[in-house]
């Protein structure tokens, strides 16, 4: 999608729809809406090739509020939707917004299809680690124990780690931000346009009614640099409040060292998007305490896309068979006359 | 050589029987072209085995194809055999009892071995006892006469061994006066790459036909003429690629790209293989992770402005209800062809049913109303597929097309339909007006809604699950909105009853009995009619092609018979929704083998009646 | 302090309404739990907003809760409004149309401000003008009033803000002279860990109640005397929570452990989340991640010899279609509830609608019948889903419960049943005899095969989706085994019919018109008829518990009457079904709002008929 | 499952039912059976406590062939109905066999939760890399650009790779297999029932009707052994005809080397099975041409069981709270009197 003649030049109210917004105040779904109504018109893509697919949460009401083309559709099955959206017009930019129960609950068989077959879709899931719609059930992403409405003696579920589900299926494209972080998402929102192929976003979002302060560590002024590792590309993985922290290899294990005993920054990993190894630790970090949770590109691969092949093969079958005869296709080979 | 006789018929039905291995689909097939070649009316019906290849010569694993040729119009494949050929005694077990007393029986003996025979249950023998004597039996031992005719050719014994069902067909050639040249020349064709299965094939297909010219056992030529058919150029059709043809010239027609999302599923796959060949027609078909991913991409496509097209059976369609459910709310064009099989659940997956009627009618939560069509036969596949598309994109709506296992692989001569004889489908997308833009206006008269499509600048809307909003297409709780959107959908459907021809009647308008079908009970339906009113009985036959919404002069034909009967292939579907509509006491006949209707069973019940 | 009236009336029917964060549902729990308490008959209808919180003041966040409490028997929550309490403007807004004429109106002075009018689409401020004339108008600022009189108490603004609707209660305490007691013993218990809560809302309810007291404009208070129940220890019940406590019942009674599989969805959800309070009962439940592993987890479970049960409501419902499918050819026990709320698709979620039925008797493929059973009442839950439980076990197999939106939030007040008064349900499981174990042999009875549960040596067995032989079990494509096993499937389920009790007429045997219904129009139907009767109309009810089979004595009693009226929450389904079977003209009832009935709309209807 | 009172041993012919195997003469399918019905007398199972859950697919037929308790149940959904039989019977041993399609085509979502709630069940996914019984359409695990009945121009998907879809979503035992290599598919069959929670076992299956020699490279005798590195725990990753090739890390990625030229077994990796970082680079080894395919356990590490989670919930619950007493639960806590 990189159409670019859009006459005169766009503007964030250009993406607001005449809908009345309808989360509870303070959700962070406010901040994702309006960081991607910021982003959009910057992407050089006319407003009307705009398409939102979203299935059913309270993440999925968002192509309501984006002036563009929206489908809210039903719950799970936006990827697959969004699929047959492409395939019949991959000139459109298509857009799937999704929580963690719709893409990873009773979604999480066409999100790791979509992502296999490297439609170039952008997948936004707002992950707050709980069913916000259906109020407040554990999700897929909840942490073990959770006590919720259906889980009131602790859930007995093992979390889905998303980065992990996603490169596992093969996925070309994954990265993750946090809500209330308005440029990172932004800058974020950018690359899932930029990357050719599927591109799957995790979005730490806060449902300030079910599920208060999941991600307070990464947010709290007080500490979160201290938790927060932001990736870039080619550069050391550094962090912390005075930047002294960072992590190094140790055989196959990533650990958390403290610059300046000895470690300089050169004996630290460095970050590279284009490496699936190093990013399949990097998902890992969110199960070990001692790491930082890394926010940013995880992972960028080039790989054909699904939507352009198929154009291929229509285009080559037509140059080596010819445009389709359909008169002579419904007769057949073998045909014979009646007087 | 001995003189022989050549007797003149009305009808044959004829039945190859084998192992699945023995290339008995194959057999049919050439048999069946090459009768359409020489004029005859043709009906076939191939009876694969159960879905995995069993132990060659067990029961389960027997293959058998079924044909009727006439030199009359016919309408299905007929009902008791007047030849089997039984390449195993396997074979001969599950067959022999629809074979007519008198009837030819052709096996081979070179098959008939211990082993075989343990393991398809004969205790003894049958070509050595008395079981087999009501029959014209021939017993040949094909593989060694196989062997001796190419004693002077270069190839295996396992190829000749491979060629033995081309022997059968030359005999049957020769016994029922059909030229060999078309098939030879198909074998050229088939193996250009592999000239020694030319060569043998050709062999044994000769040998076969020579064997019945020679052998005095063979005292007697049947011969079929030709069928007075309508004037035209013919093919011969299957159910299942009539109607991926139909979804291409209604694509066509339109002038929209084919869009075909599903998920493979016996007996609706031929479907998907069949489309994902039309490439140079750019077709585009997404086969799918699952059977909800097939619709889902299929109603993201029509959101995008493709013709969008889903294909299962049974248990496929269960799983796509809830998205149909969708495309039903947010009125977007969508042609689902359920290729109906036995059920419940996995059930007979190779087998024959009509038991999807009311799944399609009523299995989605709400009030979700779509039309529903059905072909009749083979060839009218192709007629409903391009119907259905016409209707999807004219009302804006997911429609269903009922067909079935025996129409899906049964087939019929077929004169070509002329592109530019059908009408027209006229598709138009909304376009950019003053003011905003409003998704739920409708067509005063067909009550569709506009299709605005992705990249239409100015048609911003969005769409969704949830109850709309009438006209403006925003969301809406409102209870008068529903409960007139809930009234908008149904009449959209029920207006549909303008789009339906008259009823046309077989027989007398007027009478005792009405036979109402639908389907593929037409043909058996039909056969049984015309009999019946040979014999002087007050029967007529009325048959449907649509059946949401019924057709608007059902009821008044209805009442002009004293008793209307219903056959299904299902426990009495169809029958509920005629008792409830028109409060007559129709009776249903309900058979449910897995199996199509003999013409027989249908007469039985007539007798019965009256 | 000025003399008050006291003036006794029979019943009263109130709402509440304010915004989602008013505590307008904690509101009507109070008030009818002291209701309760004082001995009225009661009925609920609380009415949620749009799942998401809308912006306070907004007319999509509007919550309200409606309540008729009554000194004789009443069956529903009644229909126009005796008083009305409306905290902001968009619950006047959205709720004055259904107040009585002269009609109490409280309102919260204090949120009338003119950015809420404006949001609540007010184009002037309706305390001011004269809209709100016709009604009995108490304009309090309940936000001051509050404040001042929790000036002495150490709490933030916040918190007595929060406070105002116990404002409201204790007002309406007063006026309808109910004790206070009751709710500041509760709010001791619930606040137990946050005295100031306890102390600022015991504070509002007072000061409500006291405001009744003194204040002049009040000059009358309603006193609803206690209903004639029977006797006996009542509880006020909520018809999910007497579901769930249905299905524990039947575990206990059965002696199985009770396994619950399904996946959060509105309003089923709840009987999720009260089951998996009890642990301590040994009760499994597993919240799935998906509606499909929700039952498929429940028919592993039951494969495995558990009292399974899933809960779902309309899209949840399509998606399970086919894994039913495999428990009805399987025959294993399933309990199904569905919850069904307004369609098609994601439709109305909160709202309330009775389309599903058809769904629940077709939504399979094949030939797949299933018994449909459906409670009339929030109390009467309980009984149905333990019935469920008994028929799934007695007969092997999946067995569905319509509840709807209306009978899940509703309550009544519930004479809380013994548990040995429950018929006991008896399980046996197979044991080991000579000879292979042949699953699929039958009861002769009840014709439901044995349950051979894993881990039971001797009765090692396979089962699957794919056809049956009968007795054996074993895969089968015999057509004729086919035909036998669709026809022992249906008897099956027709034979319940022996289960079924004689069928209950409201009003005399025979008449004019006879109202049928099933589900939850049993209320609005009850309470027309009475007033009907009143009047001297021949009219009757019957109500159905059981829509598939239906009762032996349906057809006989139909007869009795000129005319038979069928009024459902959908555009007409258990109609059709009657139409059918007894070909007799019922008509229907056909209003689809998502809302129950209104006793109005169905005298009306009858008096267009009579 | 470790119940070992069966009182005589059992031995394979107790596990072979009376139903005709229906597989296509010389189908992989054959060996997987038998050496399922030589393993399981040895694990110390009583006959009746084995229960096989499958699909549909070819491979589905499974349980009607083994004298156990068997469920043929509905396309890609055995993994949630097991899990519905082993959090009702904990004490069963619970098998799920599935192929390909079923397991990774329609019943993705099932595996997926299955692994993440570590279910102490056994999958055993027969991946023959086609849909068998559907007569020869591309499956998820088919090689990008395959002609099949349904991609006659080449299908246009990428494939999941297995052992790293079960990895990416917290499987906590993966391994795998070929049809072909009798004695190690036994090993892994017992290694499966041994590990405690969901196991996930890949076995290469060749179907000789629709994808013949799929897997030819990993067993034709001439060039098996250049092309499978079978893992052992502990040892150093040497392979080939003449173990002169091994394994060894170049920054995160692993390369093929030989020993010898200046390389020793030293300078090689060394399998550790508990490893998970070291076991997603394994997983990749299949997407590069010029690495060996692992055969044997890829990783395995202890966590505790959902069922047995469960079970806890309900003692401890039955200790706080008491053996629940309905007849007062139906009471609830505000009643009234009606005299
Ligand atoms: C078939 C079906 N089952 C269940 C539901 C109920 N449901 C709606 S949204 C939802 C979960 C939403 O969670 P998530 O995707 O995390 O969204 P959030 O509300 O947290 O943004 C569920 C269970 C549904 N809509 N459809
Ligand atoms: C709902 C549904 N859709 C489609 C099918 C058809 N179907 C049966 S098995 C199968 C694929 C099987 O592939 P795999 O699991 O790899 O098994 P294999 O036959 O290769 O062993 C399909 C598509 C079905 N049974 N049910
Ligand atoms: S429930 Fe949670 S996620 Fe949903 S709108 Fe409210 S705060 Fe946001
Ligand atoms: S089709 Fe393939 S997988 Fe299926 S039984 Fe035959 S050889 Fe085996
Ligand atoms: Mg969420
Ligand atoms: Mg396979």
């Amino acid at each position: 999608m990189t159409d670019t003649s859009a006459a005169t030049p766009l503007s964030r109210k250009d993406f607001v729809s005449d809908q009345d917004v309808r989360w509870c105040p303070g959700c962070g779904d406010y901040s994702i809406l309006a960081q991607t109504q910021k982003t959009m018109p910057d992407l050089g893509v006319p407003k009307e090739k705009f398409v939102f697919v979203a299935g059913i949460g309270c993440s999925s009401r968002f192509p309501y509020y984006m002036n563009a083309f929206g489908f809210h559709t039903i719950h799970g099955r936006a990827p697959a939707i969004a699929t047959g959206v492409k395939i019949a017009n991959p000139d459109l930019s298509v857009w799937v917004i999704t929580g963690d129960g719709d893409a990873l609950s009773i979604g999480g068989n066409h999100l790791i299809h979509v992502l296999r077959r490297n439609v170039d879709i952008n997948i936004v899931m707002f992950n707050n680690q709980i069913y916000g719609l259906t109020k407040g059930q554990y999700s897929p992403t909840s942490e073990f124990g959770k006590k919720t409405k259906s889980s009131p003696f602790g859930s007995l579920d093992r979390p889905f780690n998303p980065p992990s589900v996603a490169l596992g299926a093969q996925s070309t494209f994954v990265a993750r931000t946090i809500d209330s972080h308005t440029h990172h998402l932004q800058e974020m929102l950018k690359r899932v346009h930029e990357h050719k192929g599927t591109s799957f976003l995790e979005v730490y979002q806060n449902c300030n009614i079910f599920n208060d302060g999941a991600f307070a560590h990464l947010k709290d002024r007080e500490v979160k640099d201290d938790n927060v590792l932001e990736l870039k590309h080619g550069e050391p993985m550094i962090f912390g409040k005075e930047k002294n922290k960072g992590i190094r290899l140790n055989g196959f294990n990533p650990e958390m060292v403290k610059i300046g005993t000895g470690i300089s920054a050169d004996d630290l990993l460095v970050h590279d998007e284009n490496n699936r190894n190093l990013a399949g630790l990097l998902a890992n970090f969110t199960e070990d305490d001692s790491l930082p949770t890394p926010l940013g590109v995880i992972y960028s691969e080039d790989q054909p896309r699904y939507e352009e092949l198929m154009i291929e093969q229509i285009e080559e079958a037509k140059k080596k068979l010819g445009e389709g005869d359909l008169q002579k296709l419904l007769a057949g080979t073998d045909t014979w006359e009646v007087a | 050589m001995a003189e022989k006789n050549v007797e003149k018929i009305e009808s044959v039905v004829i039945r190859f029987a084998g192992d699945s291995g023995d290339g008995m689909q194959l057999m049919g097939d050439r048999f069946t072209n090459t009768s359409a070649l020489v004029g005859n009316d043709l009906g076939t019906f191939p009876d694969f085995p159960a879905e995995i290849r069993a132990p060659a010569g067990s029961l389960a694993g027997v293959s058998a194809f079924q044909l009727q040729f006439s030199s009359k119009d016919i309408f299905t494949p007929g009902d008791q055999l007047d030849a089997l050929v039984a390449m195993n005694p396997a074979a001969l077990k599950m067959h022999i009892k629809d074979l007519k007393t008198g009837g030819i029986l052709i096996v081979n003996k070179s098959n008939f071995t211990a082993k075989n025979l343990k393991m398809a249950g004969w205790e003894s023998n049958p070509l050595e006892d008395d079981s087999l004597m009501d029959y014209m039996l021939y017993d040949i031992e094909i593989s060694r006469l196989l062997a001796n005719a190419t004693e002077d050719m270069d190839i295996t014994s396992k190829t000749v061994e491979r060629s033995k069902n081309f022997f059968g067909l030359g005999l049957l050639y020769w016994m029922y006066g059909r030229p060999i040249e078309p098939t030879i020349e198909w074998l050229k064709k088939k193996f250009k790459k592999r000239p020694e299965l030319i060569e043998a094939n050709t062999r044994a297909l000769k040998t076969g036909y020579n064997f019945g010219d020679i052998t005095e056992s063979f005292a007697t030529q049947y011969e079929v003429g030709p069928a007075p058919f309508e004037s035209g150029t013919y093919r011969n059709i299957v159910g299942n690629h009539a109607a991926g043809l139909g979804l291409l010239a209604a694509a066509q027609s339109s002038g929209l790209p084919l869009f075909f999302g599903g998920y493979p599923i016996t007996p609706a796959s031929d479907i998907l293989h069949q489309l994902s060949h039309y490439r140079n027609y750019g077709v585009k078909t997404f086969q799918a992770e699952d059977e909800i991913a097939g619709v889902g991409s299929a109603i993201g496509a029509s959101f995008t402005g493709n013709l969008s097209v889903t294909a299962s059976s049974g248990p496929g369609i269960c799983l796509k209800g809830e998205a149909i459910g969708l495309a039903v709310i947010s009125e977007l064009p969508l042609v689902v062809l359920n290729i109906q099989r036995a059920g419940p659940s996995t059930g007979m997956p190779t087998k024959t049913e009509q038991a999807d009627f009311f799944l399609s009618m009523y299995g989605r939560n709400g009030e979700s109303p779509v039309p529903i069509l059905t072909p009749a036969t083979p060839g009218d596949c192709f007629f409903i597929a391009y119907e259905a598309c016409r209707i999807a994109l004219k009302y804006m709506t997911p429609v269903f097309v009922l067909s079935d296992a025996f129409l899906a692989n049964g087939s019929e001569p077929w004169i070509i339909p002329q592109l530019s004889d059908l009408q027209k489908i006229e598709v138009s997308f909304a376009e950019k007006e003053d003011g905003p833009y409003l998704p739920y206006e409708r067509d005063e008269k067909s009550l569709a809604r506009q299709w605005a499509v992705p990249g239409t600048a100015g048609l911003e809307h969005r769409i969704g699950g949830l109850e709309r909003e009438h006209i403006s297409g925003n969301v809406s709780y409102d209870p008068d909105n529903h409960d007139l959107m809930v009234k908008l959908r149904a009449q959209k459907v029920a207006g549909m009853i303008r789009e339906i021809p008259p009823t046309e009647i077989y027989g007398d308008s007027t009478g005792e009995l009405l036979i109402l079908g639908w389907g593929s009970t037409f043909g058996a339906i039909r056969t049984a009619v015309m009999s019946l009113r040979d014999d002087g009985k007050s029967v007529s036959q009325a048959h449907l092609k649509w059946l949401n919404p019924l057709p608007a002069d059902l009821g008044e034909i209805l009442l002009r018979f004293q008793t209307v009967l219903i056959p299904e292939v299902n426990s009495g579907q169809l029958i509920k929704l005629i008792r409830s509509e028109f409060l007559i006491d129709a009776i249903g006949l309900n058979i449910v083998r897995g199996e199509p209707y003999r013409k027989s069973q249908i007469i039985e019940k007539v007798e019965e009646i009256l």
